[in-house]
């Protein structure tokens, strides 16, 4: 967090209402995005309770335990839900376009991608255990499930995997999109609150948000008052019904926050970024949905070596350019970097567009232009700069002096001998230089998994999921 | 009570052809440089190839000079990055080649590369390599060029800074071969046979900071001064003002540590009263003539002799901009590892917090800004950093399966406090 | 420290603090919390006279907002039940698994068996006998578990009585404390801040172990500072052990119970006469007037941090009073530190919009702020 | 009917919120009053919903006493025990409707009815002896066993425990349940299973359990004769099947 955001939480406390902390929206919205809000037993690390999801606000499905403790009902719930997610997947699937890659053959990409919402972080965790409980189960062998539920351990998993890639927008948590764009004037630990984000950004701050009577947990944890007052109750009572219309009261009210924060989000402009990230998780989305088709083995229970070290070059890759294109995109983000000294926006009092460097044939034109700025410049002389205004472009600080900045500019001029038109800014535009950029080194490959050096264990032992997989019990 | 110097670099030889890995600990100043050349020019001695492993460009360009200097006779391919231009010192040296390529490289005894170079080298393999600043790697890298040679010697230092990444890294804790661990730690936990030997003497750090640096940084494995109390001097060729600057640089001479410490406030990190007390310490220490004389000789403290260090960018920035000569290298902990000069001037990572974080008790950076001196290390810190240590929350979380590591921050940190304070002006 | 007439003086200080109401007994999860805000005076010096924060919160009107579901204490005493069942026959496969437990060694003890109130004698016997045996020439027969045991430690002045899971003896010679808990290990791995929480407990049952030893003659050392986490494993109920090493929480412990007795200082500023009792009636219901009680807390200087939300008892309202002092803490640790100086949200926000002069020492802060508020505005029109 | 309905649902939410209120607040009193009520139109919402009135759950039809299933449970299993065990035992093989709860009270019932007729039954469900002849905590054992079986010293609950399940692996069921104790029993003792999935052989249960109690077998018969001794002299009937009180046996000790 920067001081532009602690000033945005110091404002909204005063004014008594949350802040805008971006101008545009740096996340995907789908069409049909799925919201998913799960519930589990406490106390138990993955035993479903509820879910309520679909992708209708006004036609929810509610799937219910009614008694958590029964390995098959959890099974059955999660076939039920399977029933569900499961279709809105595969049809998603069925369309794609033709991708054509450089020195690669070309792909299939789905034209459209699942978008899973689920209210906080809790969500998604839970998300990432019901996937991990799942997926190594078998239809067949000693202790048998539905077909339907592998597979859907498979995706769940997929799911929330994605939610830790950054950038990605296949699984969003209603909590942290919404903590993107709105600072509260509450701390960041209450801002894990849906009820009381949503109370700071919509209607100012109340206490209701934190009286689960009022607001009930948004889950998957339910509130232990609820839990020994009405759900012990209901369970014992033996009626489904009962549990049901417990859990629903639970459900309910934050069905209709996460629906409400979505459409909060929706009306932001979407960032320009937005759609090319979307564009790679569609990209992943396919893969993923190849993988299956193929029959691969479900997702290993943890990374190997190699996996591992992959993984994290693929996100730290990801999280350079997210950070990168999400300041680019919004000057409120890039305003931190202007605070920071890293970027600075200003006008243009002063241009040279004629001017060249090099002798001959190997003479390029090298346009000069001065920006009169009041941000505290804090870069040395000859760092690399890029541009929101063009993106192509880079340049290079020459000198900074009592705000006024010189800048050549180096990159993305193409080979004329003067300038096109539009390419150098003219005297009187504003405009914004950052050291922030966007050339990431590709990474070195790695060894195949078989090869993993002496250093890093040797190469793994085959690993083919076992009984002792599918025979876990559902405590 | 331990082997000499000498006597644990002819076991780390001796043990080279007998394990597949040899590690080599080397607290700061230890002789870790010498101990390459050495083991490389050993290797070489034997006909077969060498591959070194650095972590950094100027790294890499130190070693090609040092084993340049010392074994001429040796044929050294520097191999680089497309955008790398060698310095001049590298083009003059006659046995040096540098290439982008091995094959340009016309088959040297000894190949140099970083490490991120290496892991773009395939098909060929090495009998033979050393890795330097091994604890500075992340394994990752190593994971990258393992396969490149049979047997290696890593050599680090474990009490410095641990490598990073900007993305959260929680799904790997507690993995043998979690990719953001140290090179060196994911190595001993699949070979916990593998020797470790420690190099027992700090060459560069005085007989006044090494009892400091190893007791708070170094708790059970200890290291020693190689000079004795009195074997280095720093002394200051004009008078004083009785100012605090001048006090502190005084104490500083005289005792190898001095604490400037300002009024306690709580402030922003780029804390500007603090930096004005650096910024003047470093003018001052220039100004006064600061003459430093050792079993090296004697010689003036030029800026070049000076460092600056910080635990944060912005506040490297802000003590840049206050008009220090640029000869003088102002940088954060991170950068300034494995570097060596006759005074440093440290911005305390606590001075003016109101809260420590993980960050600033991390006790590889405070050992870094302590540890980089011949003579003598100022620190400039708000008064109020016991306060803050003694309120600080301790709920770290715990993750199964990740080995504890010591020394703890906040022990350091006390540790290094308490030392500071008998040396406040 | 001056002499010994101030020793007994905090006592009766911290006594007068507690008044009449009863004091409540510090158990392992309160003596871990004591680190959870050092700093925070209040939470001192409540802590110091043996008060019952969740009674004076209650009080107040401002209840913690912890709970446990019935399903996850259910859910936990099985779990411990099933870890002991059959003579600890699960945790024994465990410890043979894990750390080579030979197999003749499987006596069992069950301090219970004596009355409650001879219990913590009984453990101290016990604990005596068995290190006695690492020493002894002739072979002395130790139990390999001792269930139920009753430690103590002395907290402040206060005895406070310790329950560990289990301790079991014969791990190479040393005492291994058991910690069972219902979090599940998956894959390896289990909830950070669960497993810390654990460490901290633990570590609380190390150190009562260790002193009693030390009180009884013996070296401390024979007390592992690796402890024995066991929890149930992936989804199912079998139960997995893994070995945590709580060195650092020790460490931690130990300096916060130093502290404890450093309470001087803070007791030299508070008005002779305060009290923070709550008078309770003969059925125990508090009597004070809420408002005089929230007027004799407010005399002493709180630290509130959101982190609160999930340690202290205290925590609504505390920051029921951060809010109405407009203090910028309320909005983290991180914020507040960020301020520097700058305490107030107010005082921030004027030295954002330049209606406030800075005071001495602000004026970096001061440029900062309004420097962020010039960038806000731009972006924002 | 819609109507009532959508009362009654209001009506219980009003409940429920004011109990956790009620609860909240640690009003006890004020709660349970609370909770009755939104019992009962509980109950009045069932009954509209199911569109009957609810029946009294069903017990189901019990041939056999608690006690005697516990009576049998142990006969097979030929030592002490833990409810749990015995549950799963009776569940295994005897088709029981054992439940844990009820087995709480069990032994309190036993004595009492000793107390009032000493041996006026046939059998007792007894407490196993501490070394300190007191009732062991959570043991249950039978009268009519000689005394060394119903006393327990420090090896005592390994070695009933492998005793136990010796005999369950010698009862070689199919019955998926007995299977599953079997197995649950099995994989702690040392050789007695593969890591892999399959059921464990009985045969060679029996003998992994026979090999590991030759370690411990000697050190604890000679530990129970000696309490059993003990017991004998020290003890009066009902002490020596139901325990004696701790205090006496302290001061007992004590006065040694």
């Amino acid at each position: 967090m920067s001081l532009l955001t602690s000033l945005a939480r110091l404002r909204a406390l005063d004014e008594g209402i949350a802040q805008p902390v971006a101008t545009v929206r740096h996340c995907h919205l789908s069409r049909r995005p799925m919201v998913f809000i799960p519930l589990k037993l406490s106390g138990e690390a993955a035993a479903p309770l509820a879910a309520m999801l679909g992708t209708d606000r006004d036609d929810p499905r509610l799937l219910v335990v009614a008694q958590p403790r029964n390995r098959d009902l959890r099974f059955a719930w999660a076939a039920e839900l399977a029933g569900v997610l499961l279709p809105y997947v595969e049809a998603l699937t069925v369309d794609t376009e033709t991708v054509e890659r450089k020195n690669a053959d070309p792909y299939e990409r789905a034209v459209d991608a699942p978008q899973l919402v689920v209210p906080n972080q809790g969500g998604v965790a839970f998300t990432a255990l019901l996937g991990r409980s799942t997926r190594f189960r078998r239809a067949d062998g000693p202790y048998p499930v539905p077909g339907s539920v592998p597979l859907l351990g498979r995706w769940l998993t997929y799911f929330a995997e994605r939610a830790a890639y950054p950038g990605s927008s296949i699984m969003l948590a209603a909590t942290e999109e919404l903590g993107r764009h709105w600072a509260s004037g509450q701390s960041s630990l209450e801002d894990a609150n849906l009820a009381a984000l949503m109370s700071w950004i919509t209607t100012g701050p109340s206490d209701e948000a934190e009286d689960p009577l009022v607001w009930p947990p948004a889950g998957p944890a339910t509130d232990p008052g609820f839990d020994a007052e009405v759900l012990a109750p209901a369970i014992e009572s033996g009626s489904a019904e009962r549990v049901a219309e417990a859990l629903r009261t639970q459900l309910e009210p934050t069905w209709r926050l996460v629906w409400q924060a979505i459409d909060l989000l929706a009306a932001l402009p979407e960032g320009a970024s937005v759609a090319q990230r979307w564009e790679q998780d569609r990209g992943s989305f396919s893969g993923m949905a190849a993988h299956v088709a193929e029959g691969a083995p479900p997702q290993a229970r943890r990374d190997g070596a190699v996996a591992a070290a992959a993984r994290l070059a693929r996100m730290e890759r990801a999280q350079a350019a997210y950070d990168v294109q999400r300041a680019y995109d919004d000057p409120m983000v890039m305003a931190e970097y202007r605070l920071t000294g890293e970027a600075f926006a200003g006008e243009v009092v002063e241009t040279d567009p004629e001017n060249t460097e090099g002798e001959g044939r190997s003479r390029k034109l090298r346009p000069l232009v001065v920006v009169k700025t009041d941000d505290p410049v804090r870069l040395p002389q000859g760092t690399s700069l890029g541009t929101p205004q063009r993106r192509g472009q880079g340049a290079v600080l020459v000198a900074a002096d009592e705000g006024l900045i010189t800048v050549k500019i180096t990159k993305g001029m193409g080979r004329g001998k003067t300038a096109a038109p539009g390419s150098v800014p003219e005297v009187g535009e504003r405009v914004c230089y950052t050291s922030l950029t966007d050339d990431f080194q590709g990474s070195a490959t790695l060894p195949e998994a078989e090869a993993t050096p002496w250093t890093h264990g040797g190469p793994p032992r085959g690993y083919t999921p076992d009984d002792e997989d599918a025979q876990e019990e559902w405590s | 009570m331990t082997d000499s110097p000498e006597q644990v670099i002819q076991n780390v030889l001796a043990d080279l052809p007998r394990h597949r890995g040899v590690v080599v600990d080397s607290p700061p100043g230890a002789g870790k440089s010498t101990l390459v050349v050495r083991a490389a020019a050993h290797i070489a001695a034997t006909g077969e190839p060498l591959m070194i492993v650095a972590q950094t460009n100027e790294q890499v360009d130190d070693l090609v000079v040092r084993i340049s200097d010392k074994h001429p006779h040796l044929r050294v391919g520097r191999l680089s990055a497309g955008g790398y231009t060698p310095p001049p010192r590298l083009l003059e040296l006659a046995g040096v080649r540098v290439a982008t390529r091995v094959q340009d490289l016309n088959d040297p005894d000894i190949v140099i590369a970083t490490a991120d170079k290496w892991a773009w080298i395939s098909e060929r393999v090495w009998p033979w390599a050393i890795v330097d600043e091994a604890y500075q790697m992340r394994s990752d890298k190593l994971l990258r060029i393992a396969g490149l040679f049979e047997r290696a010697l890593f050599v680090g230092d474990p009490g410095q800074l641990d490598p990073f990444s900007i993305v959260d890294g929680d799904r790997w804790s507690g993995l043998s071969w979690d990719p953001l661990q140290s090179a060196v730690s994911v190595l001993l936990r699949h070979n916990p046979d593998l020797p470790v030997h420690r190099l027992p003497v700090s060459w560069r750090l005085p007989a006044s900071a090494a009892p400091v640096v190893s007791q708070a940084f170094y708790p059970f494995t200890g290291f020693r001064s190689g000079t004795g109390p009195g074997d280095r001097r720093l002394e200051l060729t004009t008078g004083g003002m009785g100012t605090v600057h001048d006090r502190a640089l005084e104490e500083a001479a005289r005792s190898g540590w001095a604490l400037l410490e300002l009024p306690n406030r709580h402030t922003v990190r780029t804390d500007g009263e603090a930096v004005q007390a650096v910024a003047m310490l470093a003018e001052r220490l220039l100004q006064r003539g600061a003459v430093a004389s050792s079993e090296q000789g004697e010689r003036p403290v030029t800026a070049d002799r000076i460092a600056v260090g910080a635990a944060h960018r912005d506040q490297v920035a802000a003590i840049r901009a206050a008009g220090l000569p640029p000869e003088i290298t102002v940088d954060t902990a991170n950068r300034l590892q494995g570097r060596e000069y006759d005074v440093t001037i440290v911005l305390h990572p606590l001075s003016g917090r109101r809260d420590a974080t993980a960050f600033h008790l991390e006790s590889g950076r405070l050992c870094v800004l302590a540890s980089r001196h011949r003579h003598a290390c100022v620190v400039v810190a708000r008064a109020g950093i016991a306060e803050l240590l003694d309120a600080h929350p301790s709920a770290e979380p715990v993750q199964l399966g990740v080995p504890v590591k010591f020394p703890d921050g906040w022990e350091a940190n006390q540790a290094v406090l308490e030392h500071l304070a008998r040396h406040r002006v | 420290m001056t002499g010994l007439k101030r020793e007994g003086d905090p006592v009766r200080r911290l006594e007068a603090l507690r008044g009449t109401t009863p004091p409540r007994p510090h158990d392992a999860r309160a003596i871990a919390a004591l680190a959870a805000n050092p700093g925070c005076a209040r939470r001192a010096l409540m802590d110091g006279a043996g008060i019952d924060k969740d009674a004076a919160a209650r009080h107040l009107g401002f209840p913690a907002p912890f709970g446990q579901s019935p399903f996850a204490i259910t859910r936990g005493n099985m779990f411990e039940a099933l870890v002991k069942a059959d003579g600890c026959a699960e945790l024994l496969r465990m410890l043979r698994e894990l750390l080579d437990l030979p197999v003749e060694e499987v006596a069992y003890h069950d301090v219970e068996n004596v009355g409650a109130h001879l219990r913590h004698t009984h453990t101290r016997s016990l604990l005596d006998h068995a290190a006695r045996s690492t020493t002894a020439a002739e072979p002395v027969s130790a139990a390999t578990f001792y269930d139920h045991p009753l430690l103590s430690l002395s907290i402040a002045g206060h005895t406070a009585y310790l329950e560990p899971d289990l301790v079991a003896f014969q791990l190479g010679g040393r005492f291994h404390v058991v910690e069972v808990k219902s979090f599940s290990v998956i894959d390896g791995q289990a909830d950070p801040a669960a497993v810390a929480a654990a460490a901290r407990q633990a570590a609380v049952y190390v150190l009562a172990m260790r002193t009693t030893l030390e009180e009884l003659g013996h070296d401390p050392g024979l007390v592992s500072h690796d402890v024995v986490l066991v929890c149930p494993e992936n989804f199912a109920n079998r139960p997995v052990a893994t070995l945590v090493d709580v060195r650092k929480q020790l460490a931690v412990l130990r300096r916060q119970l130093t502290r404890m007795t450093t309470l001087d200082r803070l007791l030299d500023a508070l008005p002779d006469d305060l009290t923070f009792d709550l008078r309770p009636d003969d059925d125990g219901r508090p009597t004070r007037p809420v408002a005089e009680l929230a007027d004799a807390l407010s005399r002493t200087t709180a630290r509130y941090a959101p982190d609160c939300l999930s340690t202290c008892d205290m925590c609504f309202f505390c920051r029921d009073e951060a809010r109405q002092e407009g203090a910028s803490d309320l909005l983290g640790r991180q914020v507040r530190d960020e301020l520097g100086g700058v305490a107030s949200v107010a005082e921030a926000l004027g030295l954002a919009d330049g209606t406030r002069t800075p005071a001495e020492g602000q004026e970096e802060i001061a440029r900062l702020l309004r420097n962020a508020e010039r960038l806000r505005r731009e972006c924002l029109t | 009917m819609g109507d009532r309905l959508d009362e009654l649902e209001r009506r219980i939410d009003e409940l429920r919120a004011a109990v956790r209120r009620a609860m909240r607040a640690r009003d006890g009193g004020t709660a349970r009053s609370l909770r009755a009520d939104l019992r009962s139109a509980e109950r009045a919402w069932d009954a509209l919903v199911s569109g009957e009135h609810p029946q009294a759950k069903q017990e189901p039809p019990r041939l056999v006493t608690v006690r005697e299933q516990v009576h049998q449970g142990l006969r097979l299993l030929g030592a002490t025990a833990q409810p749990r065990l015995i549950v799963a035992v009776s569940d295994a093989f005897f088709g029981g409707t054992l439940r844990s709860d009820r087995l709480t009270s069990l032994r309190r019932d036993e004595e009492r009815s000793f107390r009032s007729s000493p041996f006026g039954r046939p059998y007792y469900l007894c407490a196993a002896l501490t070394d300190r002849l007191s009732a062991a905590r959570g043991l249950l054992t039978l009268s009519t066993w000689p005394l060394e079986r119903r006393v327990v010293g420090p090896l005592s609950p390994r070695v009933d425990f492998l005793n136990c399940a010796i005999a369950v692996a010698k009862q070689r069921s199919d019955d998926e349940r007995a299977v599953r104790l079997l197995a649950r029993m099995a994989r702690n003792i040392p050789g007695a299973t593969d890591s892999g999935l399959a059921p464990p052989d009985p045969a060679r249960v029996v003998a992994a359990a026979r090999a590991e109690l030759a370690v411990h077998v000697e050190r604890d018969t000679r530990d129970r004769a000696e309490l059993a001794r003990r017991a004998a002299v020290q003890l009066g009937d009902t002490a020596r099947l139901f325990g004696a009180a701790t205090l006496s046996t302290i001061t007992k000790e004590k006065a040694k």
